[in-house]
């Protein structure tokens, strides 16, 4: 059936990566983009209609994302995106030119630099995390800092280059930049050089198994700089592998993540809107991506509720103007901003006990944000 | 003993044999002749068990050692190991014997087989068949790339191991003249089919089987 | 007067499909005829020169950047689609003449490795757009004939089949052709005929090099978009399999190989997706399945989809009952 | 001095890590003739189930034998699809283990799920002459320096290593005496599993395990065990430490963003190195 | 037309080759024999380049040979059939031989691809020379035959016709007629008297003396590597050295 009917469910495209590299990720969102739809169908749909869910595998594959995108698009009202960053960018300039508003769950940072109209962004951008880290790093009186990065990861490649161009707005030096690859399996000498320098913290930044790796190495090396681990690594996807061996480190989240530790509000409800279900049904708490996926979910149902009418363009006016809580934070989409967060929506957490717990700094700083919206 | 009644092998669509019915008694030595692509090396490779015949029977009485066309050697093993690895089924380990058959070999014992020279690699052959001590031998040519030195050699030391051990041996040989000295009885495979046999004395007799195996001053 | 008739059968479905087919079922299509392309010039290294390449995958992303980078850079796209070919044998003679010493499982991991220097390579230098890679690259045109639509990337995709097809065909049964065939079984052999081995090698290697250029150049421009993940090392193994599966040493067999697994693999991707398949469905069915249909038409068709298909096994060599060497 | 002696160490110890898993390559190739592509599988396989083995509180020991045999039976079910059938080339068979990694994966996710795994290994680490190097690598190198031992005496010395080359080195000779080369050929797999399994288990506690961990083993081991030419079991030791000891100094001396790259590229060009010493005709038979 | 000065090659340590000095006269059949492992399949690779010398040179038609590669050395004329049968698999024997016509063709390519008119030309020439040298050896009926099910006469009869499409001057053959049996064996030996009759150069490794021994003017014996004779046919079978080394009593 056409697009923009009246008539019938509502459908909604979501293309992520099922097999492939990027399955974790990609199984998370699956989940929870299907508990948002099962949720808002039970609340009796959007515009009195139910909403239909499209999926397509990706296959971690540009490619492939371009013909699950060309087998949907006369299908759907709008779409939410592969969370791998080459196959979003591959599928954006063709929803862009078809007019499909599309929420994409790639945290690259040149899907909204600049500005395409019907193309928006839910997880927050490594540009974010490296400021806030900034923030948190200067709120501790640290000075100088050693910097490892994924050189083979668009996520890393360019949270260290925003961390690198904003050191020096928050009085940080990097007195170590070193960059590794996703197959290292080594990272001896990544220690034996912050051992030898005057850093006083090491940031860490990359996804997947170097994550694991590196924070296992950097417990036996013995190495005494605090080591700081950004949000890929707040997940069940590193805490269990890790173990107690996580025990202490800090780790960067975004909100949803330390839901049960902020004041009682908006914030912390939405957040537990999903979390609880989510417990419920898969046993863990929902991981980082999922949360990605849930918030793109309520984002656009937003949207919807708002135009009134599943005409693409109208859909497109309303998220333009979207202001709206959601487990990622709260977002405020205008015609110039499609990323739509900021960083008070990230937090700085250490692991205690094998779960995320947000540092005193901050506590304060999250409560803060959350009075403020 | 060696006992192939109606033997008919298939390449494909292709007859390699075609009712071939041949037998070599307990002690005895016989030749196969026959032209070029007449199906010698696929009878030799039914009786090794190495080719699965379309129909017909294969009986040998005894344990039996093939001595393969085109060497076949191990290329990448030494000489040594290449023999020993003759006495796989025999449990035979060590060379010295082949040695003592074939003194040259011992000198050649470390070396890659694959990089021997074609007679050396024939000498190899011969002593891997020999290293499992065989009571039925098939030989698909024994002289390809010998000296004539060499030939002589080992077709003595066949006769003596046929006269004092009972050997049974079945034998295809380029050289019918030396096939037809070492060998009672033979039989001329011709298109797939066994077109002549008897007494060597007697064929030798036989003007066409003279003229295409015995003919001319060569040889 | 059958292959005649046949051939004549097949140009009119590729002509008539782009037309009737959709949107969707093109990407498919094109998609095919563009693996298809590589698989061709895969059969041609491997299956007739007997050098195994591992790293095919990185002569298609040469050919896909070289038209990308030009386009984006002014120079009319007909001539970025004629450079990604050139582009592409033009590395491929660069690499080779080092790498083509090897032979067998040595080339084939070099190969390998190139492909993964390549695409880091690309993952890393300014001027390729880094990991991200490069975005709204134009579309093809021609003066002021734009080929917006999918079935104008279809025609252009199989023309340039036909046109890999057809001088694969030519090359094969000639005299340069049966020099390679001479030389994948006996280096020596053939040089002792003539054959200059190493320069034949390395033409092979360009000619196979540029039919993924040419592929790789159509691609980026019917995507808009390259990055190195478009181009794992994955890919790369999927064109041997692609080779193998159709029949390798067969030019249609390259064509059926490439058009089987595509169409499998899309299949079960759809089939996956219909609504109320369980949540694992995607992976049993993009990898059991797959990986089942894989080792049985291996196994029992060891001679690939083609020979098989069209029945007339003209030698039966697996019908052989020894394993002579 | 002590950094470079600390790259060293640990360069050795994940050259080791890739030398395991390429020693079940060499066997199998060895004896069959055919790439294993599922080697990296075997590894996978093992270290899903050490860490699904101890989750079920199994003491350690137990744990990661158990797991090491069940990839020797992956590796004998491999090799059963991929020799089993009579006429297989070893290309279509190449082919086969490809298909049988893929199939791998849709029942690991079965059965574990696609989120990356760990096991606890030996903790903490021991500082030798200055350089500091993890206790779990001392394991690897000590299992590896046996193994790569075992294999070449086995290989080379043994009467039943021999019958094993023989197989592959020429398959219708072996059958001339009276091996039988199928048989040998699901031996070299079960083998071949089995060191992949090793590989796997002791790998797991140094970096998570997921489905599709597999590539980046096999990358890494196909490469070191080509070095070797895929049949000579110290060669490719030799290979491996090479790739190990590149990719950490590589690291430590400021190429970290290329590391692979530059041990590959060594590779290569030690390979061409090698080759243009040899005469072509040599490589033919006689 | 050949001449070979102080040629050595040894393999770690084992001479195959060592200090052989010959020369081959045009329009000459020069028998190469000797003990198995003498060194004669070694010399004629190092005469076709297809391994290098350690010491020595090669010079044929006037030229040093020595460092050029065999596929040079080809086309100035050096034919060889070697000792085990290289056939080209996968190709069927009127492939086979057609390849052997590379070196005096010249369509690359380019040409074929294009179907230039010099492509049709050579195919025409290469297609009408391959026609008349397998009738010459015998291989007519087997054309079209995958060539490397043939059984082992055909094999070596099929390596002859792809060596004799390159017209070559000097032919060096390693034990052609082994596998061949009596009828066969004729048929080569009546074929290289023609080739002689037809002026080619030709050198001949052979275990059969008595072939040797007909077809040869002159034969040149090895053994160790080095030569222990050079002389009329009827010379070297009665020497003494030869006898011991080679002939033993069998002769
Ligand atoms: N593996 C095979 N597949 C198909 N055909 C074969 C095979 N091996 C042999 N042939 C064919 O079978 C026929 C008999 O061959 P075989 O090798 O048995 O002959 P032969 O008598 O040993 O010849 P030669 O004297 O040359 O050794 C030949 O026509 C040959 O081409
Ligand atoms: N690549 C090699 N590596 C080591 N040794 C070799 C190599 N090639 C040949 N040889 C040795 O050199 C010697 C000469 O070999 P060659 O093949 O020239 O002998 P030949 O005279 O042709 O003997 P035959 O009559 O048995 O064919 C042999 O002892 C052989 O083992
Ligand atoms: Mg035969
Ligand atoms: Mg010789």
């Amino acid at each position: 059936g056409g697009g923009s009917s009246t008539e019938g469910s509502i459908k909604v495209g979501l293309i992520v990566s099922l097999t492939g590299n990027y399955t974790p990720l990609g199984s998370e969102d699956k989940k929870a983009v299907e508990l948002a739809v099962e949720q808002v169908n039970a609340q009796g749909g959007l515009l009195g209609r139910k909403v239909e869910l499209v999926t397509r595998d990706d296959k971690t594959a540009p490619d492939q994302g371009i013909v699950a995108y060309n087998q949907i698009k006369g299908d759907i009202d709008a779409l939410i995106g592969p969370v791998f960053s080459n196959a979003a960018l591959a599928v954006e300039p063709l929803a862009q030119r078809d007019k499909m508003p599309y929420l994409s769950l790639a945290p690259a940072q040149e899907q909204v630099e600049p500005v395409k109209s019907y193309v928006f962004v839910t997880p927050a951008l490594s540009s974010m995390y490296a400021e806030r880290y900034l923030q948190y790093i200067q709120a501790k009186g640290i000075k100088t800092v050693a910097v490892a990065w994924d050189s083979k990861s668009a996520y890393s490649v360019s949270g260290h280059k925003s961390m690198v161009a904003l050191a020096s707005k928050y009085g940080v030096k990097i007195a170590v930049d070193e960059p590794y690859e996703t197959t290292t399996s080594d990272f001896s000498p990544l220690f034996t050089h912050v051992r030898g320098s005057a850093a006083e913290a090491l940031v860490f930044w990359g996804s997947g198994a170097p994550g694991v790796t590196a924070a296992k190495q950097y417990v036996a090396s013995g190495l005494k700089t605090p080591l700081f681990l950004t949000a890929s690594q707040a997940s069940k996807l590193w805490l269990e592998p890790m173990g107690g061996a996580a025990e202490g480190m800090t780790v960067q989240s975004a909100i949803g993540v330390v839901g049960e530790h902020l004041p009682d509000g908006k914030q912390k409800q939405v957040i537990e809107q999903m979390a609880r279900p989510y417990q419920q049904k898969y046993g863990y708490p929902p991981p980082q991506f999922a949360q990605d996926g849930y918030s793109a979910s309520l984002l656009l149902f937003e949207a919807i509720r708002k135009a009134g009418v599943t005409d693409k363009a109208k859909v497109q006016q309303a998220l333009e103007r979207m202001d709206l809580v959601t487990p990622n934070g709260r977002f405020r989409y205008s015609a110039t901003d499609h990323s739509g967060l900021s960083p008070e929506f990230i937090s700085v957490n250490t692991v205690q006990k094998g779960k995320f717990v947000p540092t005193d700094w901050a506590k304060e700083q999250l409560a803060k944000t959350v009075g403020a919206g | 003993m060696i006992d192939v009644r109606d033997l008919v092998v298939s390449y494909g669509t292709a007859t390699a044999l075609d009712r071939v019915t041949l037998t070599v008694r307990r002690g005895e030595m016989v030749a196969l002749l026959g032209p070029n692509g007449a199906g010698k090396s696929t009878l030799a490779n039914t009786l090794a068990g190495l080719v699965q015949p379309a129909s017909g029977t294969v009986e040998i009485g005894g344990r039996l050692a093939l001595i393969p066309e085109g060497r076949q050697l191990f290329p990448d093993l030494s000489v040594a190991d290449n023999l020993a690895l003759g006495g796989w089924r025999s449990g035979e380990r060590d060379p010295s014997y082949v040695y003592d058959l074939l003194p040259r070999l011992a000198g050649l014992a470390g070396r890659r087989a694959g990089v021997l020279s074609g007679g050396e690699q024939q000498m190899v052959a011969f002593g891997r068949a020999m290293m499992s001590r065989p009571s039925v031998l098939v030989v698909d040519e024994l002289s390809l790339g010998l000296a004539p030195n060499v030939t002589a050699d080992l077709a003595g030391h066949l006769a003596e191991l046929n006269r004092e051990q009972g050997l049974t041996v079945l034998l295809i040989e380029q050289n019918a003249r030396l096939a037809f000295e070492l060998c009672g009885r033979a039989y001329v495979l011709e298109s797939s089919r066994v077109v002549a046999e008897g007494e060597c004395a007697e064929l030798a007799g036989d003007p066409r089987v003279a003229g295409a195996y015995l003919g001319g001053a060569i040889t | 007067m059958i292959r005649a008739a046949a051939g004549l059968l097949v140009a009119a479905v590729t002509l008539a499909l782009p037309a009737v087919l959709d949107d969707s079922a093109l990407a498919v299509y094109i998609l095919l005829g563009l693996a298809a392309m590589v698989t061709v010039g895969v059969s041609l290294l491997m299956g007739y020169a007997g050098q195994v390449s591992l790293g095919q995958g990185a002569f298609y992303a040469i050919g896909a950047y070289t038209a990308a980078l030009l386009s984006l850079h002014g120079v009319p796209p007909l001539a970025g689609l004629v450079a990604a070919p050139v582009a592409a044998a033009g590395s491929a003679l660069v690499i080779g003449v080092p790498l083509l010493r090897l032979r067998g499982h040595h080339l084939a991991f070099a190969t390998l490795a190139v492909q993964l220097i390549l695409l880091s390579l690309a993952g890393q230098l300014e001027i390729t757009g880094g990991d991200i890679g490069l975005q709204a690259i134009p579309q093809f045109a021609i003066g002021s004939f734009e080929a917006g639509s999918a079935a104008a990337y279809a025609y252009m995709t199989w023309a340039g089949l036909a046109l890999v097809m057809l001088v694969t065909r030519n090359v094969i049964d000639s005299r340069p052709g049966r020099a390679l065939r001479a030389l994948a079984t006996s280096e020596t052999a053939a040089a002792s005929s003539g054959i200059p081995v190493g320069r034949y090698k390395l033409v092979v290697f360009a000619l196979s090099a540029a039919f993924a250029g040419l592929a790789g150049g159509i691609y980026c421009f019917y995507t808009g978009y390259v990055a190195p993940g478009s181009f794992p090392v994955l890919i790369s193994i999927q064109y041997i399999v692609m080779a193998v599966v159709g029949g390798l040493g067969t030019i249609w067999g390259a064509v059926v190989g490439a058009a089987a697994i595509t169409l499998l693999v899309q299949g079960l991707n759809s089939l996956a997706a219909v609504p109320g398949m369980p949540s694992s469905a995607p992976s049993v069915l993009s990898y059991a399945v797959y990986a089942l249909v894989l080792i049985l038409v291996v196994l029992f068709l060891p001679h690939g989809l083609l020979p098989a298909l069209s029945g007339r096994l003209s030698r039966k060599r697996d019908a052989s009952p020894v394993e002579t060497r | 001095m002590s950094a470079f002696l600390t790259y060293l160490l640990n360069g050795l110890a994940v050259g080791c890590a890739i030398a395991l898993v390429s020693g079940g390559l060499v066997v199998i190739h060895r004896v069959t003739g055919v790439v294993n592509f599922a080697q990296g599988t075997f590894a996978v396989v093992a270290g899903l189930c050490t860490s699904s083995l101890l989750g079920l509180g199994l003491p350690h020991g137990l744990s990661e034998v158990a797991a090491a045999l069940v990839a020797a039976l992956a590796g004998l079910l491999t090799g059963l699809a991929a020799i089993g059938r009579r006429g297989t080339t070893p290309l279509s068979s190449l082919i086969v283990t490809l298909g049988v990694g893929v199939l791998a994966y849709a029942v690991e996710i079965v059965l574990w799920g696609d989120q990356p795994r760990s096991a606890p290994g030996l903790a903490g680490s021991v500082t030798v002459a200055g350089a500091r190097i993890q206790t779990q690598y001392l394991l690897v190198i000590g299992v590896t320096a046996a193994t790569f031992a075992l294999l070449a005496l086995f290989f080379g010395r043994t009467y039943l290593g021999k019958a094993l080359t023989a197989c592959a080195s020429n398959p219708y000779a072996a059958r001339v005496v009276g091996i039988d080369t199928r048989l040998m050929g699901l031996m070299a797999f079960a083998l071949g599993g089995l060191l992949g399994g090793v590989a796997g288990v002791l790998v797991t506690p140094l970096r998570p395990i997921s489905f599709d961990t597999d590539v980046t083993l096999i990358v890494n081991a196909f490469a070191a065990a080509v070095f070797g030419a895929l049949t000579r079991p110290v060669i490719t030791l030799a290979g491996a430490l090479l790739l190990g000891v590149a990719e950490t100094m590589a690291a430590g001396y400021g190429y970290g963003s290329h590391q692979l790259e530059v041990a590959l590229g060594l590779m290569i060009v030690v390979m061409i190195v090698q080759v243009s010493r040899r005469p072509a005709v040599s490589q033919e038979p006689t | 037309m050949l001449t070979v000065t102080g040629l050595s090659r040894s393999f770690g340590g084992v001479y195959a080759v060592r200090d052989v000095s010959l020369t081959v006269a045009d329009g000459e059949v020069c028998g190469v024999i000797g003990p198995n492992g003498a060194g004669k399949s070694t010399l004629f690779n190092l005469i076709t380049g297809h391994l290098t010398a350690d010491h020595g040179q090669i010079s044929f038609l006037g030229h040093r040979v020595d460092r050029l590669a065999p596929h040079r050395r080809a086309r100035l004329g050096m034919s060889i059939v070697f000792q085990a049968a290289r056939v080209f698999r996968g190709m069927t024997v009127r492939e086979n031989v057609m390849v052997g016509m590379h070196g005096r063709t010249g369509a690359g390519f380019v040409s074929a691809a294009l179907r230039l008119p010099r492509h049709r030309r050579d195919e025409r020439e290469i297609a009408a020379e391959t026609d008349a040298v397998l009738r010459r050896v015998g291989l007519a009926d087997w054309a079209d035959r995958p060539a490397d099910l043939l059984p082992i006469g055909q094999q070596r009869a099929l390596q002859l016709a792809r060596a004799l499409c390159a017209r070559p001057r000097l032919l060096l053959l390693d034990e052609p007629a082994s596998g061949l049996r009596g009828q066969e064996r004729e048929r080569l030996a009546a074929l290289v008297e023609e080739l002689r009759a037809d002026g080619l150069t030709i050198l001949l490794v052979e275990h059969d003396v008595a072939f040797v021994t007909r077809l040869a003017d002159r034969v040149v014996v090895l053994d160790l590597g080095r030569v222990i004779a050079d002389g009329s046919p009827a010379e070297v079978r009665a020497d003494p050295l030869v006898l011991a080394a080679y002939l033993g009593q069998a002769s």
